[in-house]
């Protein structure tokens, strides 16, 4: 993620849905893989570690998926 | 209240999700899980939804969402000075909504009893309304 | 103003988070760039910092935060009843903190000044401290 955010700034111009949108993905596998292997399902602060992004992070990129506009994006792209 | 969170928000709909980080955010601090973070925002979101189409009717107002937790009972008050609800009891049961033709459900109070400890209704004709959720955090609960 | 946010919290750093996410969710719908987002959210956290720090010396007290975006400027206010500031001037000198011991780094109004279109302090002694920022929202200038 550091990765991509470096890339992202040097472009400057990306839009923050598209990066949040990439977090949300990540969340939803991770969030589905530790159901999966431990039955319970973990909480932010789990994820985030686990990730290595901040709870800010998977708060904002939840509620990004959750836009119209997103889903827009998201079937378009 | 202790340690609350207040804030005022037009009522657009546009707000909504505003009200949603909000809560989330402030639940962080006590390691929610993903599913009762999720819960907590879909009664926010019904409460908040209810404001602005039945309370204010798309008409400007001020919607005004406060959080506290105390004692591990996180408290999320959602307030509007619209137009009020006549029959409280009517209301709450389940399909019953006062605007079919907007393909509203008429669950919301019902998932707000579903998802939360408490779910409190205080209305006043042509004043207003206001209502309070509570909400036992399992993490808490568990001394996690 | 028009369409205003309003949020009032305690005076605790764990709610800088929330001031974060606040603005975040704010200027969403105006699709910001990383940077500007990324911008915003530390000229908040250095101004929310100071009130809690500074503002009220980490003592109980209320921090306001509102927000507005009117014709594509984003107008965040952040407002303390602490103690004010004697000399507006020096205080934002690079640099200048009156808690070297804290580790502070003394550039907070450097950096506000500086990502920011507008930092403008307005303080009373005693009373507490105002501090508005203004920027122009690049998706909006470009009509994206
Ligand atoms: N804030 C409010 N102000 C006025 N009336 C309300 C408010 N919230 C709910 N109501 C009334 O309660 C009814 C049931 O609400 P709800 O269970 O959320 O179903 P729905 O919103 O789908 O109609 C609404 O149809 C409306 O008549
Ligand atoms: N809200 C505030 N209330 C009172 N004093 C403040 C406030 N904000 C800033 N100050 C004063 O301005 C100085 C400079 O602030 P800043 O540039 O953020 O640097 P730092 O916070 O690292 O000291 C602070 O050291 C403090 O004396
Ligand atoms: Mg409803
Ligand atoms: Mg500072």
């Amino acid at each position: 993620i550091g990765e991509i955010q470096r890339f992202l700034r040097d472009d400057g111009v990306i839009k923050v849905s598209r990066t949040l949108k990439e977090i949300a993905v990540k969340v939803h596998h991770q969030r589905e893989r530790i159901m999966k292997s431990t039955g319970k399902v973990p909480s932010i602060h789990e994820l985030a570690v686990q990730l290595d992004l901040t709870t800010e992070q998977i708060i904002e990129a939840e509620e990004a998926v959750r836009r119209p506009q997103s889903i827009y994006e998201s079937i378009y792209e | 209240m202790k340690n609350e969170v207040v804030v005022q928000f037009p009522s657009l709909s546009e707000y909504e999700s505003l009200a949603r980080v909000i809560v989330s955010s402030f639940m962080l601090p006590y390691d929610p899980t993903f599913d009762e973070l999720s819960d907590v925002k879909t009664v926010v979101s019904e409460a908040v939804t209810n404001a602005i189409i039945h309370g204010y009717e798309y008409q400007p107002g001020i919607v005004e969402l406060r959080l506290a937790i105390v004692a591990g009972i996180l408290t999320i008050v959602i307030k509007d000075n619209g137009q009020g609800i006549d029959n409280i009891e009517q209301v709450k049961e389940p399909l019953f909504t006062t605007k079919p033709e907007c393909e509203r459900s008429g669950m919301g109070f019902t998932i707000m009893e579903q998802f939360m400890d408490r779910c409190h209704i205080e209305s006043t004709p042509g004043k207003g309304t206001v209502v309070t959720l509570e909400k036992m955090l399992v993490s808490v609960a568990m001394g996690v």
